[in-house]
């Protein structure tokens, strides 16, 4: 990490990237919602963003939210319908990709956000909310991780958000944007897409907790430019979170 | 929020929900408390995605025993599920999820204006609101204002639930806060940060539940405990308004 | 009235309905023809009710195969019928039917408003309008105005439909006559009447065909041949205007 | 019928008096509208009407209407939902009686208003429309119809909307309301409740396609008081509904 930009920051080029033009997005809050406002502002003018509580919107609220449902998340809005709306056209099959985090994730994409056992004892996470659902039903997700070891593991403690398994009918997990690197899962398996300035294979090693195959010279993550670091601290002007201690799934 | 005060209070028997937790913070200690240690009570926990526990209700809101979904297939929140079970497509496509009515016993909603026979005009957020109310065998809706029935009548089409529904109508201006009302109230943010902080001990979490409910009697008080600042800079007093629609015949 | 005549043209194959005649008088006599006598040319008709046809498009537009219901069962609709079947609870409550899903090539919608991306407000009678426009592959929306996105972002629960489901916009006000549109259009109950009338026989529809639709080239045309009197006597310049909502954050 | 009121009014009044003060009522056009509006104007101030297109009202329209679509139904109504938000609520129980009609009815209640060769050659009707609908999920149903032998027939061709049959979950025809007489429907058989004054017991017999049993002393159907009358002229007033020559189902 350089002083220009917080690692967050490079999290929000890199989710925005994920995003083409015209796409339909089922956007989560946090990183996520910050990288949809960049692709929009950038190389996805023409992407529409989904709500899991009904709120559809193709450009960002003009003021800070802390939540979906938060006022000026609703001002703007092209559409505002309710969640079992949205969640139909996720279904449907209507949404190309969306965005998740989780607590816990293994080499499949499984995502754990409800309950874990790895630190020895139990401990509840808030739960799904509206993961599990984009994590089935979306086009393709993309995961949003810290990368620490406790966190990378061979068998999530418990599948809230499934990865790729037999069956799937669509979908499944195809990109995975971590605080050390982005990863390519699109084929089942954990493959290095580019490490982030200043980051070793080594470190990524060991803050994983499973193997993981690691090419030669595998490229340097794109690092923001001026506008979309512009953007992302006019997005965020506090660095709630784009600061330094990013919260969890 | 709501979700784990109550809990904390020791009022809640069991959870069907598809996220607990604080939109401030993430964990709820006092959910957490109750599943991992079981204090002040164990709690049943029904976990579900947003869309299972929204089909849940919109089941029995559509006076049927369960709806099918594809969502969660893959995943552990289905596995053993009370609620889930896996079907077949009666007309021969891939596997399905049966989710089973939710009926609750009473739904409280809150709404930005109702008539005194409860027909309740509702815009901004939605979420699962309407489901709610039609699935629950009792529905109660707090309003910011009892209007006269012209008002209601003058836009059928806002009216998501028809009084004939309603168990009882309370007029109850702020009734909603810290949460935001559309139009009425913006999200207080800091009692939620402020919750995060004192809920993390059983010791913090009471006296939380000291000042701000056993010490008020009702709203009023609770307003006045806010401080006539704080209501003041909730209190939305812009005008954004919906664009015209003409209903004559 | 519009099923009937596209039937007598000889446009229809197949006919999936719960009601086919005339509000005027009941009868569709070109459906009758069709059906009784296969003139002008035979129809496979797919009988429902209105329940049914609308959980059929539902299901569609919630992306499932199906949706169970109660409706129906003792009754011939369903009986043999290739959309329908029996199905057990699997909750082990009452038998009921499944409803497979009906997925339209087209749905064609008329709205008082939408801005130039299809995202459309419509108030009013809304039937299964919604509904079709979510199940169908492509959806063309007719308004009376296409107005600036603002108009449409100034309300979001009122577009009840988002237009990325879109696929074509078309500005024809009066493009329902002779229905009406609330706030715009009368209903012109004459040609109701009248079509009824001359259609009674093969050589009347003919007639009616030539005049109303072979020789008038567009809507102006139809317009101008129902005359100056008529339009202004159905066009709508009471206001009754909804009362405000305001979106302020 | 005397000089004073039509048949068709006192039918009016009869389906008036099914309806219950504050009861839920399913509505159709025609008869069971003014009905309607009768009972709300007399004995049944807080009743409620659904419409199967999603209106709600709790009184009528202020001018005459051709369809429940048309936009005076929509001015003043207290809800306007969709079709499916109606027919859930129906399916949910929540709807005490509805109103339906057929072109051909039997011992049993059931209605058939989609194919019928009584007269030799085969007759295609209408459709369901939303009446198979009512019939299996109403509370109760009242039937109403023309009195011809045609019509009433031992079995009907087809079952539109089912009658009492084994296994109904719930609901069933309560009450026949006919051109002749008023027929309790309610133990699965017809018996006579009354006869409109004037009309003998031969008189039934004959126009009934079926063996009836009649009382010795059916007593007189009650004749319409001023102000009824005066309530149905005011709401009918070409007589268009209630006028000579009654249209079928």
């Amino acid at each position: 990490m350089t002083s220009r930009y917080t690692r967050r920051e490079l999290m929000v080029v890199a989710a925005a990237r994920e995003i083409r033009d015209r796409e339909v997005v089922f956007v989560g809050m946090r990183l996520p919602l910050l990288g949809f406002g960049l692709a929009k502002a950038t190389h996805a003018p023409d992407a529409v963003g989904l709500f899991e509580n009904g709120v559809i919107r193709d450009r960002p609220a003009e003021t800070f939210i802390y939540t979906m449902g938060d006022p000026p998340n609703i001002v703007g809005a092209v559409a505002c319908l309710g969640l079992v709306d949205v969640m139909s056209l996720l279904q449907q099959g209507r949404v190309d990709v969306g965005f998740i985090g989780g607590a816990e994730v293994d080499p499949l994409g499984n995502l754990n956000t409800t309950r874990t056992s790895s630190s020895g004892a139990l401990t509840r996470l808030p739960g799904s909310g509206g993961a599990g659902d984009i994590a089935s039903l979306a086009g393709r997700t993309v995961l949003i991780m810290e990368h620490e070891p406790r966190r990378f593991r061979e068998r999530v403690d418990y599948i809230t958000s499934p990865g790729h398994f037999p069956g799937r009918r669509r979908g499944g997990p195809a990109t995975l944007i971590t605080t050390l690197g982005v990863f390519d899962l699109s084929a089942g398996r954990v493959r290095v897409a580019s490490l982030h300035p200043g980051v070793t294979p080594e470190q990524v090693r060991e803050a994983t907790g499973f193997p993981i195959t690691i090419d030669d010279h595998p490229p340097a993550t794109a690092t923001p430019s001026a506008d979309e670091l512009a953007y992302i601290r006019h997005a965020d002007p506090e660095g709630f979170w784009t600061g330094d201690s990013m919260k969890s799934g | 929020m709501a979700f784990d005060q109550m809990i904390a209070a020791g009022t809640v028997a069991k959870v069907i929900a598809a996220w607990v937790g604080n939109v401030a913070g993430g964990s709820g200690y006092g959910f957490r408390r109750a599943y991992e240690q079981g204090q002040p009570r164990r709690i049943v926990m029904e976990d579900h995605s947003n869309f299972t526990v929204g089909l849940a209700l919109k089941a029995a809101a559509m006076g049927l025993p369960y709806l099918p979904t594809f969502s969660g297939l893959g995943g552990d929140i289905v596995r053993g599920h009370p609620r889930i079970r896996p079907i077949d497509d009666p007309f021969g496509g891939p596997d399905l999820l049966a989710v089973g009515a939710l009926r609750p016993d009473v739904a409280i909603i809150h709404v930005q204006r109702a008539d005194a026979q409860g027909n309740a005009h509702l815009w901004g957020n939605l979420g699962l609101t309407v489901e709610a109310a039609y699935a629950a065998r009792r529905t109660i809706v707090i309003c910011e204002e009892v209007v006269p029935e012209a008002v209601i009548r003058s836009d059928p089409n806002r009216t998501v639930i028809p009084g004939f529904l309603v168990s009882a109508v309370v007029e109850e201006p702020g009734g909603a806060l810290p949460s935001s009302v559309q139009g009425y109230w913006r999200r207080d943010f800091e009692p939620f940060l402020a919750y995060h902080r004192t809920s993390r001990t059983p010791e913090g979490f009471q006296a939380w539940l000291r000042e701000w409910v056993l010490d008020l009697p009702d709203r009023p008080a609770y307003l006045q405990h806010m401080g006539q600042a704080a209501v003041a800079r909730l209190r939305v007093s812009d005008r954004r308004l919906a664009a015209e629609a003409n209903f004559a015949p």
